[in-house]
């Protein structure tokens, strides 16, 4: 029993890591509607970035602070660039342009850094916490505990910052209506640019913690298939959806992995989030949190 | 207008005690009213009355949690959308429901969706039964688009009609399954008089020509009241009138409820 | 017509047509990956590759005063643009191309045919198909120096050396964490032939690509509680693995990798938690030897060098492109032996390959002793070596810390006998007969 | 002047349903197909056939497949990719199992099985729309990959996965050489081609055009959901599975199902949104357009690497490569977010008045 519920623990622990990744496509989505692709991407080139950084010799402090700036600029061009001469197309042409927008960002990261692999220490180690594992025989990660932490923070930060900055609220209003909030006179594309921008903080906080992870390489774009099982179970425009979503979905893949997995071969872990989210949308096709719409004729 | 004389026939749609609610929200409320085979009949009233979601229970797109509908004889809990298009109820919707990456043309031809029975392998290889019947079908439509003058717009993405154009296609792909009974929202909303006056020239047409039953909203009450034959009055989901022209003009409720709205 | 063609294609091709080919130049198109997932090995292995031929034009002036030229094209590790290159590099060159490098099993796979049709041979170090070591089936094929059966048999050896005698594996316990694909599945047989000779336990648990998440798998690791993890993996799936490893307290020095997963790029992103970890390797790391020191004084000091980042110089990726440069110039001159000082046609490339042999006294003339294992390609057998050295991670570098150990040859011939048997069979081809193939001049 | 349609009056509805009414249509698209049968063969040398022409029309295949689903029934798929393994696998299994198996029927049904699946994996498509659906066309993706790499089955116990295709012959005819693989290709392309095009101008195309357009005035016309969207999954999936048998036997030779991965499915996204969703043509401009583009990049960009000497970092032609590609779809989609199709059609507009200017 204690194995089930170490590996319920380091499912739902690495779910904060998928929630981290997912948060940053709801913000975008909420905002202004775009399914944003390149999210992953963004992820990659904030640690790149990061460590590129460091090796230049500036120090963590600077390195993160150099890094955010780099991120909102780039949230900003990207906005600017690319998503305001689309404004009004189709969802899936936009979708498409952040496809686009990956292979850029993508390109430009390793121009710029190289294509070198490289480690990244946050300074908390990947290992057991000893007194949990004495007093339960449960292994639980520092790693894992501090990154739940830091998702915690950063969930309650944009909680915050949505409720009780001006920015937010205009930015809620936003997410509601369009139209109407152009109405009452909310600059839309200042507010897309912070919203980009914001969405380039929150992958630089994914961006660290998975590059502590899985080391600083391209495979860190890979990340955001991890997060988009999660966001159709937690509804795209849903934060709340996000982080729930992140637990489900981590708990259940490795719990089907370890119980499940035998039986088939193993190696479940890639498809079964997928399905376990296409079965969950048969029986409420809005997601989680997500709201429900009713067509109207 | 005559409409005395034309002749109305036996009741080919009952709904019977008809109560639809979405979430907690009510909207419709024990309605029952008839339909008579080809008659003219409107629904009144005013914004958010649910005359809209009346049609919507008729046709099946909205199920209703109480009540019974009676088509052709048969009694039923709900309608479903399928079944109502197969047994000939056709109709256009308040905001134009037109599929707009397609051709005027187009768009009438899938009114005939129905009655073209080929395969998709027989499409796809275009012999025999496919393209007999393209060609057959297309000669209705051709028909339908003679009767609404729109020859010259045949081959127009809708997308880039004026509304009034628009309003006119969607009759015509609801003319084009030949509909024993046609549901019409709103068909003459934001239309200049002549065009309003077209549409109604159209509309009794059908009614004429075809014998095709007709259920409609409309808001303009001179328009209503020249071309129906009976009227049904909603408010905030409940039937407060139902009868002639006549009748309904002269109905305190009915006033009461429009100059209380209105103001 | 042809002046119709010529104009299509010269309006591709652009500048191509212009650069006239001198005569006396064997060309050999560089197809390989700078960008993607796996950019880290593709930039280190053709660094290392082209740096050896340009030290080679630079000190030696080409092989047999033939200057050797070169093309790279992007596959992004991707079948169909690694087809694409080679359809665009085979007719470049005097000769065309003389020898295709894929560095991708699959693209490998994609070429076998094509390149046996257009007589121009493959060399696939350490990947590709492992049957295609029987050279009476796959004439053009050539997985040189070691396949992934011969190195999964010295693997359990060592295991046996450390256990202190082969009859020490009876009862042991191996976990086999593999890559879910084509690539990681190939090791499966052999080890379950091998576990049924030793009497050893072996569970295989495969790491849905691309391996960025192993948690699950660590802790089916940590509840079975197994003597060794062999980790067969590729990419990220590797510092992951060590990283989960270190999760779950299961000790670094039991876990042996495979060549693909031994790299410094496979140990640095895990950082302490990679330390005392072992991988096989078909060579070692490091820039002392006189090889790599001639590649600097040739080509670095004229700054010419492939690696924009010369630490990487002497890593494991970087060496093995070296390694690749050293059996294919080799085999050049093998064929020069036999055909002449000219430019070889892919044909005799062929020839010259399969007749390879590098012994110790030539790897040391090469400035290579230790570097590589020594060589003997035939007819028979298109692998030549078969042993692997095995490094341990300290840290900071990858340590030797055993000789060149060898395959158990009994058990993979036959394997790969039958399977080249069965390949054979499925294309209705006709197995050359090794005897009557001429002999090395 | 020379493109006009003036003139041309249509005595019949037979004459006004053609499936290319314009008499300047008719003879380009006879032209493109007498060149593409047999000037081309005559003119292309191996490299144009095997490393172009036939992946271009292979892909052009898929795209046509998945803009029936998504770009006339509206439902957006990422998983093109994984029905195209489906059909590799199939026809693969086909030929091996069944001995005197046709080649054309094992590709026909290797497209059933994709059909099959594409079934399956088409019925959320009820509940879930738009990119909720897409993201859930993901499972197909990862799923059909997974079960074909862990059921050894599929590839005949091969150690690897691997599948390496048998050689093709049909009525004693051996399909071995490039130019014989590209006329199969072509032929097969062709021929499925006009067929998807005759269903997108039959009454199964309005039935998915209007479902796209506005699914519930459709249903209220009487168009059934269920089976139109499930018939477009099948026939989109059948289209892309016989694109993967094709791929399989007339391109690369050897396939695994790893091949078959989500960069596929995108790579073929890509096609119809650049060539233009709802096209038929537009899957082929598309297809061109994202099987040409890294190759002209490529070579463009070597030569001037060697122009420009060994100075540059060596990755650099590589990076840009993928900047410039990305940065063109961007650039595309912003000057035309309705593809080259729509381009084209804006060309032909122009060309009927000029030169006129109205």
């Amino acid at each position: 029993m204690s194995f089930f519920f170490e590996v319920l623990i380091g499912g739902l622990l690495s779910g904060v890591m998928y929630s981290l990744v997912a948060l940053g496509f709801v913000l975008i989505y909420k905002a202004s509607g775009v399914f944003n692709f390149a999210q992953g991407s963004l992820v990659f080139f904030a640690a790149l970035t990061f460590v590129g950084l460091r090796e230049h010799g500036f120090n963590s402090a600077l390195a993160l602070l150099a890094t955010l700036g780099v991120m909102i600029v780039l949230g900003l061009l990207i906005e600017r660039i690319v998503l305001r001469p689309l404004v009004n197309q189709p969802q899936i042409t936009l979708f498409m342009a952040t496809i686009g927008l990956s292979f850029v960002i993508e390109g430009f990261a390793q121009l710029l850094w190289g294509a070198n692999v490289r480690g990244l220490e946050l300074g908390i180690q990947d290992e057991p916490i000893e007194q949990i594992t004495t007093y339960t025989g449960m292994n639980v990660s520092k790693f894992d505990l501090s990154a739940a932490g830091i998702a915690a923070l950063l969930v309650t930060g944009l909680a915050l910052f949505f409720s009780r900055t001006r920015i937010g609220r205009a930015l809620r209003a936003v997410a509601d209506d369009h139209q109407a909030a152009l109405a009452v006179g909310i600059p839309l594309q200042q507010i897309w640019g912070i919203v980009w921008a914001v969405a380039g903080f929150v992958a630089l906080v994914a961006g660290l913690l998975w590059g502590a992870r899985n080391g600083v390489q391209f495979a860190l774009t890979f990340v955001a298939l991890k997060a988009l099982p999660v966001l159709i179970l937690g509804g795209f425009e849903s934060i709340p959806g996000a982080i729930v979503g992140g637990l489900i979905v981590g708990a259940s893949e490795k719990l089907a992995e370890v119980y499940l997995g035998p039986y088939v071969g193993g190696g479940i872990e890639g498809w079964f989030p997928y399905v376990l989210a296409l079965v969950f949308l048969l029986f409420r096709p809005e997601g989680l949190f997500g709201e429900k719409h009713i067509d109207r004729v | 207008m005559a409409t005395a004389a034309r002749k109305s026939g036996d009741v080919v749609l009952k709904l019977e005690n008809i109560s639809l609610a979405f979430g907690g929200v009510k909207a419709l409320s024990d309605i029952s009213f008839d339909v008579r085979e080809y008659e003219v009949r409107a629904i009144i009233g005013p914004n958010g009355a649910g005359k809209s979601s009346l049609l919507n229970v008729i046709n099946g797109v909205y199920h209703p949690q109480q009540g019974t509908i009676m088509f052709r004889g048969k009694q039923r809990r709900d309608m479903d959308t399928h079944e109502a298009a197969a047994q000939g109820i056709a109709r256009t919707f308040q905001n134009i429901a037109l599929f707009r990456g397609m051709t005027v043309l187009d768009n009438i031809m899938t009114g005939r969706n129905l009655r073209m029975n080929a395969t998709f392998i027989e499409q796809a290889i275009w012999v025999g039964r496919a393209r007999r019947e393209e060609l057959e079908n297309r000669r209705k439509v051709e028909e339908v688009i003679d009767f609404l003058e729109i020859q010259h717009i045949r081959k127009t993405p809708v997308g880039r009609l004026p509304y009034g154009l628009q309003k006119r296609v969607e009759l015509a792909r609801a003319l084009a399954a030949e509909p024993s009974l046609l549901l019409l929202d709103e068909p003459m909303a934001g239309m200049n008089v002549e065009e309003k006056q077209d549409m109604c020239r159209f509309v009794l047409d059908v009614n004429e020509q075809y014998g095709t039953t007709i259920v409609l909203i409309e808001h303009d009450m001179g328009v209503v009241m020249d071309i129906s034959d009976r009227v049904v009055v909603l408010d905030y989901g409940k039937k407060i009138g139902d009868g002639t022209p006549d009748n309904i003009r002269n109905n305190q409720t009915v006033i009461d409820a429009y100059l209380g709205v209105a103001h | 017509m042809k002046s119709v063609k010529s104009a299509l294609l010269g309006l591709a091709l652009l500048g191509v047509a212009a650069s006239a080919h001198a005569q006396n130049e064997q060309f050999i198109p560089m197809n390989g990956y700078w960008v993607g997932p796996y950019a880290a090995g593709g930039s280190g292995i053709f660094g290392g590759f082209i740096d050896y031929i340009n030290m080679i034009n630079a000190r030696d002036g080409g092989v047999g005063g033939v200057k050797l030229t070169y093309e790279k094209c992007e596959t992004e590790y991707n079948n169909a643009r690694g087809v694409e290159c080679y359809e665009r590099e085979k007719k470049k060159g005097p000769t065309g191309a003389t020898v295709i490098h894929p560095l991708s099993t699959g693209i490998t796979y994609s070429l076998i045919d094509k390149a046996a049709a257009d007589k121009i041979p493959i060399i696939s170090l350490g990947y590709g198909r492992t049957d295609a070591s029987d050279g009476r089936v796959f004439p053009y094929v050539f997985p040189l120096i070691t396949n992934y059966w011969s190195q999964n048999t010295a693997k359990i050896k060592f295991i046996g050396m450390r256990e202190g005698g082969m009859d020490k594996l009876k009862g042991l316990t191996i976990v086999n964490i593999y890559h879910d694909s084509a690539y990681g599945k190939e090791t499966i047989p052999i080890l379950d032939a091998q576990a049924k000779k030793y009497g050893f336990t072996v569970k295989h648990i495969p790491v849905p690509h691309p391996g960025n998440e192993q948690g699950s798998q660590w802790l089916q690791v940590r509840q079975i509680k197994p003597d060794w993890v062999i980790l067969r993996g590729w990419g990220v799936m590797n510092p992951t693995a060590l990283k989960a490893a270190a999760k779950i307290g299961y000790p670094r020095d039991r876990i042996i990798g495979v060549w693909w997963s031994g790299a410094e790029e496979d140990t640095i992103p895990a950082g302490d938690a990679a330390k005392g970890y072992i991988a096989a390797g078909f060579n070692v790391a490091g820039a002392n030897f006189p090889v790599i020191q001639d590649i600097k004084k040739y080509v670095y000091t004229k700054f010419k060098g492939e690696m924009e980042d010369q630490t990487r110089i002497g890593s494991i990726y970087y060496n093995r492109g070296v390694v690749h440069g050293i059996v294919t110039v080799e085999a050049i001159r093998k064929g020069q032996e036999k055909f002449g000082k000219k430019p070889l046609t892919g044909e005799q490339m062929r020839w010259g390959i399969e007749n390879l042999q590098i012994s110790e006294a030539r790897l040391k003339e090469l400035g290579a002793t230790g570097f590589m294992q020594p060589l003997k390609v035939s007819c028979m057998d298109h692998e030549g070596g078969g042993a692997v050295k095995f490094l341990q991670w300290d840290g900071n570098k990858w340590n030797a810390i055993t000789d060149w150990i060898q395959p158990d040859r009994e058990l993979v011939r036959p394997m790969i006998e039958q399977s080249a048997a069965a390949y054979a069979k499925e294309k209705n081809l006709t197995p050359r007969d090794c005897t009557k193939e001429a002999p090395p001049a | 002047m020379l493109y006009r349609e003036a003139g041309q009056f249509k005595a019949s509805y037979a004459t006004d349903q053609q499936i290319f009414p314009i008499r300047q249509d008719r003879i380009a698209v006879a032209a493109l197909t007498a060149l593409a049968f047999v000037i081309v063969p005559l003119v292309a040398d191996q490299y144009w056939l095997s490393a172009i022409l036939i992946p271009f029309l292979i892909f052009a295949l898929a795209a046509v497949g998945l803009n029936i689903l998504t770009g006339y029934a509206g439902q957006l798929s990422l998983g093109t990719a994984a029905f195209m393994a489906v059909g590799a696998f199939g026809a693969w299994n086909f030929v091996l199992r069944v001995p005197g198996m046709p080649l054309l029927v094992a590709f026909a049904l290797g497209g059933i099985c994709a059909a099959l699946v594409g079934i399956v994996f088409g019925l959320p498509s009820l509940r879930i729309k738009g990119f909720y659906l897409a993201v859930a066309t993901l499972a197909a993706q990862f799923f059909v990959v997974w079960a074909l790499t862990k059921f050894n089955w599929f590839s005949n116990y091969s150690t690897s996965g691997v599948i390496t295709t048998q050689r093709m012959e049909i009525l004693g005819f051996a399909f071995d050489t490039p130019r014989a693989k590209y006329f199969l290709t072509l032929t097969v392309v062709v021929v499925l081609a006009l067929a998807a095009k005759n269903m997108v101008r039959s009454s199964i195309g309005r039935a998915w055009m209007a479902i796209r357009d506005m699914d519930v005035a459709a249903e209220v016309i009487g168009i059934p959901m269920l089976r139109t969207k499930l018939l477009a999954f099948a026939i989109s999936s059948f289209y892309a599975g016989v694109a993967g048998a094709l791929y399989a036997y007339c391109y690369l030779g050897t396939v695994e199902p790893e091949g078959f991965n989500l960069d596929l499915s995108f790579k073929i996204l890509f096609m119809i949104i650049l060539g233009g969703v709802g096209s038929i043509l537009g899957s082929f401009l598309g297809a061109g357009f994202i099987v040409l583009l890294p190759i002209f990049l490529n070579t463009v960009a070597r030569p001037l690497e060697n122009l420009l000497g060994l100075s540059l970092p060596p990755g650099l032609m590589s990076n840009l490569e993928l900047i410039v590609f990305g940065g063109l779809i961007i650039f595309f989609l912003i000057v035309e977010p309705h593809g080259l199709a729509r381009l084209w059609q804006i060309t032909k507009e122009k060309l009927r008045l000029w030169p006129f200017p109205h």
